[in-house]
């Protein structure tokens, strides 16, 4: 598999490590209902088998969070962002 | 390839001189530099434009935020990740620390970087084939080329290296304790080539 | 019905051209109702069935299967059994399984080829071997076998192994003799068989589309045969659980991932039992028709595409040779990938809802196939009892709410590490 | 000799020798080991799998179920080679396999008078009584029949090669579609990577007498060859297979690049496994004969026709004295003409179909072939083959024959093309399996996609590459397709042969018959992968390219359903068979995984220090002195040199972080559970992290620097791990944090002395750095330099327990600072000591490491909790109050010593309370660390037990059944050495 890294361009899957559905937030733990919260967000997964936007690191390569767009069925992959979301990856 | 490898020590490096095919021309040259400083520089949160604007004023170079090496005579960045490079001059790393500081104050994050690495120099004809068996990256002239720089992942070992000139000559960036290593997947990869080791390489 | 596999039964069907043999199991049309439904027609949704009728007498039972029997990760795995766990609530019943396994062939009367030929698992460091020491010792405690060997016991278990040129020299192992292989399709066909006999339906090519809920509660399926209804519905499904839990608004502490696994080309006997490289990520074993068996990590990454990508060869084929470099020349014949129900702590879940009228078995990550005998039998009881046995007492859906969390390697809620 | 006295692409100038079970023979370049023993008449080659019955060649090619042979010897030695694709060189051994005592009499072969018994299935009904014998008696007599080689016994002595390639398109397969592809691809100027398995280009144009352009084809093929040798944007492979497709266009692929040769030549890799890259890939990979199913179908002599024009056209091998050919296609009538005109004797065509094209008829006629039409091989005599009798409308004959060529058909090649899961699509007109969906960015040409014309091969071949590469912007050239002239062909679905005498094979490797499939489908075994399962039929080392579209046509035929309908198994890679040493590569032996030294690893090896793996690093386990005997003597003098006057100790393996930024306080308190912004710039503070689930996932000192700059350390083993973790927390949970990170774990060598002489050894390397306790008290940190100009950083902490200082200096200095300590350390007797002498003394001093931090326990199991802030968020918090995380009888970290002192402890062993039986329910915990305290004169542990803190001065037994362990151990405070730290702050 080769993901396209904003910043170093296509790249054996290889370079980068794998997190996992980047769907769940981390919630705010000063809310009442925190523990349920944390629970859903660390342990449930829709594990979709189709579309899924997930987070990778790109590790061996310029270390930023980046967000793949890929299809599980398919390993199809559609594009790639950086995870702080902005364009240039430096979180400006 | 074994044959090359069997006596020496894993944590020993490629000693100099020539390894695998030992007839004709070398078909590698590694060269070890020993007298680089090396310095890693990251833009504060929204400070690439700061930065560049100083990298200009201060040295004269046109900073690019990508995997490309911006350089003068004398100093060169590389790209390794957004806002982020590795600087290199030929001067004392102490020396480099503080006209990096000058140049961009609290604008950004430096830290030394010169012991870090083995910094090793390859060229030689046959270069590509040889790279073509370590380097996950296509280096073919039409789609890499001088000023280009990539971090990647060689025999397991992550790395940084990039294009010197079209000849062609790559500068890799090691990780000092990933230097020995790498050395002897280079010295298997060159082994049908020949490989000369030139100089004394302590990493 | 179904004829008794026997000597006399060979040989007569041998005289008379092997014309005698009968269906293994009826290729039954869907009824309306039955008392329970189990989603699933692999290893573990047989053995379900079959413990239903046979320990608990509910025999108005059936198999749903999308395909044909056995087409999932019952036939997609390296048929290793063992039960060397380290956790309280694993090793119990991982050992359970394992005293199933070895009455399973007369049970059922069907050659699984159930094989105890030891499996050992490698230790390089000092830290290791008490890690190891600590996994033995649970295993005793559960009444499980197991021995701690030293560099000079693996030479007398495996001399074939590199112990002179290794990057991670082999300071011992721990073996568990009761351990071993079995023939995992023939552990389905086996259970199915057995099942038919009892009475369940086992319905192929009927797959599962939606569920039917009256007032909260599942009371059937919607299925490409049309609507089954039950009075339970017991889903066991490997790989595919959300992908059913979905049709009910459920998430589950699972993500599915692809695991590669390897044959070579057939050799005469070389590795007797199952061998377990812990510094690289490799475990070998030899099938009886010789080929050997082995396989790695998964691939890491969300899957169902039930295929793998050249870094996990790769990283198989090196610690291949690390460990056994002799086998240089040695082809590998053809790889395949199962998808895994890989769960948060890398333990299972056999439960009670989370729905009325629902059960759970899934999250099997790599330890399904030597779970299919006590899995199906603590679902059976768990559908039958309406509650957890002791054995699948620790298998609980809400163990990640109160922090029981079952992790044997202890990497946490990431379940591509597991 | 059988070798046909002209023609053939072999090099009749280059005679090489070569033995068969150690019969000396003779051959040429540019044969194979199969077409090498047929022209030295050797016809019985190896054994079957199941019956061991005899068998010979069946193919010319890679899908060869019969001729497989161990190659070379001692530990070169290669099972399971395939005749068909050996390239003969000079001095080439081969050896029959699966067979006892010799290939011609071999005792197994009884096997198959038991083959009334052992039909499908047998083994699941059977070998139950008494359960007992089955692993002592059945299983290892199954297993010792079954199998086909012998490993070698030694490691491979020959090294392999791993390349990377990239190229807009792959062509695989270089016949007639293949070479057309690469040249109209190549001179558009697209990267152009040629594969093909055989070790020529051309595919069947090399055996097959036709001509391209109205000259001889293999013309076409040299001109072609040429000149995409001449173009450098083009890569030609032969002797490369293309294994298997992967995701983003990715292959997998196996040069052979001295299997050819006696040996490798020096510096040259066996072979080179390619990773390939390809934008777009053209499979060109052409077809192959099946065979038909008949009674005595398997008698060596029996050969696909394909084969028997191969040897005869390619090689000039004659296969035998006289060949009948039995088909239902045209193709393998001109199959038979060639041969005849290469020299072989065809005695009759025989053919099912009750009226061949006139076309050919006249051929036959011409050639004085007999034809019998409308008739079907019923039976064949012979241990090898020397009559066929032949059935038609006329009655039955017996014909007098060595060879019996036959083709049911073509099969394409359609592996590659369901890697991805695409399941290929059934043609009734040409009774085959063609590619169904592609990996994305394939197309198929040629025979592989059933276009088994030769003129339609050169034309796809050019028409799909030029369409490939203009997808990606290339003009393809209108290149003018040469012209071949050739007949449609036409097939008559035919699979067996009913009513014929004799085990009929499908799978011919592993003795798939007729019977079997009837069995299975009695059974119930009726879906292809049921019926694969069952019967193992397609399950040998071809795959089933030879049996599995005849075997699941059999099924279609006894359930009624079309052939398309029952649907075939799915391929899956490798394509054939591929060699682990290839794909392992320079990843072997000691290189299977980098080795990371120290930078002080060439000074203590110097020192004489014995080694340990830590991870990918190695460090200095202890430096065992002349007269020493056993490792804890050398690890006792040690430690207590140590926390008698002073050691030294290289460091430098800990993750170095350096993190700054206006926000760097205010990071740090949302990752460590304790505060960090308050920390005073010069100090450093023990830290401790939590994964978001609230296990403890490292620990280590972290130092302030300055107002905005902060220096984190981790454990050696998490160094990568919490690196990663930071840039998640900065890059995903919190982007507006103004923070910068760098690793400097290269960077600096860092090298810890411990002791009370600690301070008097460092102020003698200082640059005039004021280092007393009150400039630099515990857990301070100061900076400046070192043995005269060094930069470095000085941290006053300890894991010993002693007075320490850990120097970092850059890398390279790492040996110089070690051997100035030593030099200055002298005097007070300064000790090297390795990583078993500091888990001695981490261990008297209660401090946790990788044992505790196993991923199991929260920082209150290990006695960290109040460390924890409750002013603030921070990452495993609010899973870290979860009621499991909270409960009574949770385990807790406490120390342990023998009862009786003379007692050993063992890391790994259980507590049990006293007078409790050693089952699961009684476990209360574990002992994590043990060491033998020097200082105590006893052996001393830490664990793990339930309510331990509770439970201080409580015996408990240590139960250790693994190593016979079962004694008495009192529950103590962790801290065995200077509970108070005093010697800390001295």
């Amino acid at each position: 598999m080769r993901l396209p890294c904003p910043y170093c361009g296509v790249r054996d899957a290889h370079e980068f490590s794998y997190l996992g559905d980047a769907a769940p937030r981390r919630p705010d733990p000063a809310a009442p209902d925190a523990a349920d919260a944390f629970h859903d967000y660390v342990y449930l997964r829709d594990n979709p088998a189709g579309a899924i936007r997930e987070l990778w690191y790109h590790g061996a390569g310029c270390r930023r969070w980046i967000v793949v767009d890929r299809d599980t069925r398919t390993h199809a992959i559609a594009g790639a962002t950086f995870a702080s979301g902005s364009a240039s990856g430096d979180a400006s | 390839m074994s044959e090359i490898l069997s006596d020496l020590p894993v944590t020993d490096l490629l000693p100099p001189g020539r390894h695998g095919r030992a007839d004709g021309a070398p078909g590698v040259i590694a060269h070890p530099l020993s007298r680089l400083a090396v310095a890693t520089l990251v833009a504060c949160k929204g400070a690439v434009p700061r930065i560049t604007e100083a990298a200009l004023a201060a040295f004269g170079v046109a900073l690019a935020d990508a995997p490309k090496v911006s350089f003068t005579a004398d100093i060169a960045f590389i790209g390794t990740g957004p806002g982020r490079w590795l600087v290199t001059a030929s001067q004392a790393p102490e020396a480099l620390m503080a006209r990096l500081t000058d140049a961009f104050g609290d604008g950004a994050a430096l830290t030394d970087q010169s012991d870090a690495n083995l910094m090793l120099d390859l060229y030689g004809p046959a270069v590509g084939e040889t790279l073509a068996k370590l380097v996950p990256v296509d280096l073919d002239p039409s789609v890499f080329r001088p000023g280009d720089a990539a971090a990647t992942l060689v025999a397991l070992m992550p790395l940084t290296f990039w294009q010197l000139n079209d000849s062609p000559a790559y500068r890799f960036a090691i990780p000092r304790s990933f230097a020995p290593a790498f050395l002897r997947a280079l010295a298997s990869a060159a082994a049908s080539a020949g490989l000369e080791m030139a100089g004394p390489a302590r990493g | 019905m179904r004829s008794r596999y026997s000597v006399f039964s060979l040989l007569a069907n041998a005289l008379t051209g092997q014309k005698g043999w009968t269906p293994a199991w009826r290729d039954a049309a869907p009824k309306p109702a039955y008392d329970v439904i189990v989603v699933g027609g692999g290893g573990h949704g047989l053995a379900t069935a079959y413990y239903l009728a046979k320990e608990h007498g509910i025999r108005n039972v059936a198999v749903l299967e999308k395909g044909h029997i056995g087409s999932g990760n019952a036939g997609r795995n390296t048929t290793i059994i063992r039960s060397n766990y380290l956790l309280p609530g694993n090793e119990p019943f991982y050992e359970w399984s394992m005293k199933l396994w070895e009455g399973l062939e007369q049970d059922v009367n069907y050659n699984s080829m159930v094989s105890q030929r030891g499996v050992l698992n490698l230790y390089h460091s000092d830290a290791q071997r008490d890690a190891y020491a600590r996994r033995g010792n649970s295993m005793r405690m559960a009444g499980a076998d197991s021995e701690l060997l030293d560099e000079a016991g693996v030479r007398a278990y495996a001399p074939f192994l590199n112990f002179d040129d290794a990057r991670f020299p082999i300071k011992g192992g721990l073996l568990q003799r009761r351990g071993g292989t079995a023939r995992h399709d023939a552990v389905v066909w086996g259970y199915a068989r057995a099942a038919d006999k009892l009475g369940v339906d086992i319905v192929q090519n009927c797959e599962v589309t939606g569920f039917i809920r009256e007032n909260g509660v599942v009371v059937g399926v919607e299925t490409t045969r049309g609507p089954i209804r039950a009075g339970k519905v017991g889903l066991a499904v490997a790989g595919s659980t959300s992908r059913l839990t979905r049709l009910l608004d459920l998430r589950l502490p699972i993500e599915s991932h692809v695991l590669t696994a390897f044959v070579s080309e057939g050799l005469k006997p070389l590795v007797p039992g199952v061998v377990t490289f812990g510094a690289g990520h490799f475990y070998v074993s030899q099938s009886d028709k010789g080929g050997l068996v082995f396989g790695g990590d998964i691939d890491g990454y969300n899957s169902y595409a039930q295929r793998g990508n050249l870094p996990v060869v790769e990283d198989v084929c090196e610690a291949g040779m690390a460990l056994m470099p002799q086998i240089g020349r040695l082809r590998v014949l053809r790889s395949w990938g199962g998808i895994m129900d890989m769960s948060m702590d890398g333990s299972p879940i056999i439960d009670v809802g989370p729905l009325p009228g629902l059960y759970l078995n899934c999250g099997w990550n790599y330890g399904g196939f030597k779970a299919t005998p006590a899995s199906g039998w603590c679902f059976a009881w768990t559908l039958a009892k309406d509650a957890p046995h002791a054995l699948n007492a620790a298998y609980r859906l809400d163990r990640f709410r109160t922090g029981h969390m079952i992790d044997e390697k202890g990497v946490g809620a990431q379940p591509n590490l597991h | 000799m059988s070798r046909l006295s002209e023609g053939g692409l072999i090099d009749r100038s280059k005679p090489l020798a070569f033995s068969f079970d150690g019969k000396a023979m003779r051959g040429y370049a540019g044969d194979t080991l199969a077409s090498a023993l047929l022209a030295n008449d050797v016809r019985l080659v190896g054994r079957s799998f199941k019956y061991h019955r005899p068998r010979g060649i069946f193919s010319s090619g890679s899908e060869e179920p019969n001729a497989l042979v161990e190659l070379r010897d001692g530990a070169r030695r290669e099972p399971n080679s395939r005749a068909t694709v050996v390239e003969l060189y000079d001095g080439l051994s081969a050896a029959s396999q699966n067979r006892w005592p010799s290939l011609d009499f071999d005792i197994q072969s009884v096997n198959g008078l038991l083959g009334p018994l052992l039909g499908a299935g047998f083994y699941y009904k059977t070998f139950m009584w008494p359960a007992a014998l089955w692993e002592k008696l059945y299983e290892p007599l199954i297993r010792r029949a079954a199998g086909l080689g012998r490993a070698a016994e030694a490691p491979d002595p020959d090294s392999y090669d791993r390349s990377f390639a990239f190229c807009d398109l792959l062509v695989i397969g270089g016949g007639a579609a293949g070479l057309m592809a690469a040249l109209t691809a190549g001179r558009s100027g697209a990267r152009v990577i040629l594969a093909d398995e055989d070790f020529r280009f051309g595919g069947r144009i090399l055996a097959e007498r036709a001509e391209i352009d109205d000259a001889p084809s293999l013309a076409f093929v040299e001109r072609a060859v040429a000149e995409l040798a001449a173009l450098p944007n083009v890569r030609l492979l032969p002797r490369t297979t293309v294994f298997g497709a992967y995701d983003g266009g990715t292959f997998g692929a196996l040069e052979r690049v001295a299997d050819h040769l006696p040996l490798p030549p020096a510096f040259t890799p066996r072979q080179r496994y390619w990773k390939i890259v390809a934008k777009r890939s053209l499979l060109c990979a052409g077809a192959i004969d099946r065979p038909i199913v008949f009674g005595g179908n398997d008698r060596p002599g029996v050969m696909s026709a394909q084969a028997l024009r191969t040897y005869a056209v390619r090689y000039a091998a004659n296969p035998g004295k006289r060949a009948v050919v039995f088909a239902n296609n045209g193709y393998a009538w001109s199959a038979a003409f060639d041969a005849a005109e290469a020299g072989v004797d065809i005695a009759a065509i025989v053919d099912v179909r009750p009226e061949a094209p006139p076309i050919q008829l006249e051929r036959a006629k011409r050639r004085g072939v007999r034809v019998i039409q409308g008739g079907q091989v019923v039976a064949t005599s012979g241990r090898l083959l020397s009559s066929v009798t032949v059935r038609s409308a006329t009655g039955e004959e017996k014909i007098a024959a060595e060879v019996l060529a036959i083709s049911g058909g073509s099969s394409p090649n359609v592996g590659l093309t369901s890697h991805f899961g695409g399941k290929p699509v059934y043609r009734a007109d040409i009774a085959g399996f063609v590619p169904g969906a592609c990996p994305p960015g394939m197309r198929v040409a040629g025979a592989a996609r059933g276009d088994y014309s030769l003129a339609r091969c050169l034309a796809a071949g050019a028409a799909e590459a030029a369409e490939a590469v203009s997808e990606l912007g290339f003009s393809a050239y209108a290149t003018p397709v040469p012209q071949a002239r050739d007949n449609a062909i036409t097939v008559t679905p035919f699979w067996h042969v009913p009513g014929s005498r004799g085990p009929a094979f499908v799978d011919l490797q592993n003795d798939v018959t007729a019977k079997d499939i009837t069995i299975a489908h009695t059974e119930g075994f009726r879906a292809v992968e049921l019926l694969k399962r069952y019967t193992t039929l397609g399950m040998a080392t071809d795959q089933g390219r030879t049996s599995n579209v005849t075997g699941l046509a059999m099924m279609a035929v006894l359930t009624g359903q079309d052939v398309g309908a029952t649907g075939t198994t799915l391929f899956r890679p490798p394509y054939t068979p591929v060699a682990l040493g290839a794909i392992a590569g320079h990843h072997r032996g000691k290189d299977f995984r980098a080795t990371r030294p120290t930078p002080t690893h060439d000074w203590a090896r110097a020192q004489g220090a014995v080694f340990v793996e830590a991870g990918l690093w190695l460090r200095a386990q202890y430096f065992p002195r002349p007269g020493e005997t056993d490792w804890l003597e050398t690890v006792n003098r040690e430690v207590t040199a140590t926390r008698t006057g002073v050691g030294l100790i290289d460091v430098s393996t800990f993750g170095k972080i350096d993190i700054q930024g206006p926000d760097a306080g205010a990071f740090l308190d949302r990752v460590y559970i304790n505060t960090f912004s308050t920390l005073p710039v010069g100090r450093a503070r023990y830290g401790v992290m939590l994964r978001e689930d609230g296990i403890v996932m490292d620990d280590g000192t972290t130092s302030r620097l300055g107002e905005r700059h902060y220096l984190m350390t981790t454990t050696t083993a998490n160094a990568a791990k919490v690196y990663q973790h930071l840039e998640f927390c900065l890059q995903v949970l919190w982007p507006e944090l103004d923070v910068q990170m760098a690793s400097v774990s290269e960077q600096w060598a860092q090298i810890s002395i411990a002791g009370p002489q600690a301070r008097a050894v460092l102020e003698q390397v200082v640059d005039g750095l004021d280092v007393s306790n009150a400039a630099l008290p515990y857990m301070g940190v100061a900076q400046g330099t070192v043995l005269s100009g060094v930069a470095a950083r000085i941290f006053r902490v300890s894991f010993s327990g002693e007075l320490g200082y850990e120097i970092a200096v850059p890398a390279r200095q790492g040996r110089r600072l070690a051997e100035a300590l030593m030099a200055a350390g002298a005097p007070f007797g300064i000790t090297p000591y390795g990583t078993e002498a500091l888990g001695v003394m981490r261990i008297e001093k209660g401090h946790v490491s990788g044992n505790e931090l196993n991923g199991q326990t929260s920082a209150r199991d290990l006695g960290l909790g109040r460390m924890a802030s409750t002013k603030k968020d921070y990452v495993g918090r609010v899973l870290s109050q979860r009621p499991a995380f909270l409960e009574e009888g949770r385990v807790s970290f406490v120390g342990f010593k023998p009862v009786n002192p003379g007692d050993r402890l063992r890391a790994g062993a259980h507590f049990l309370p006293h007078g409790r039986s050693g089952t699961t329910a009684n476990d209360e915990g574990y002992m994590t660390s043990v060491a033998f305290s020097p200082l105590l004169g006893h052996w001393i542990g830490l664990g793990l037990i339930a309510r331990g803190t509770e439970r201080i001065g409580e015996s408990v037994r240590a139960y250790d059944p693994v190593r016979g362990g079962d004694i008495p151990v009192e529950i103590c405070h962790p801290a065995f050495v200077d509970p108070e730290g005093e010697r800390l702050r001295v």
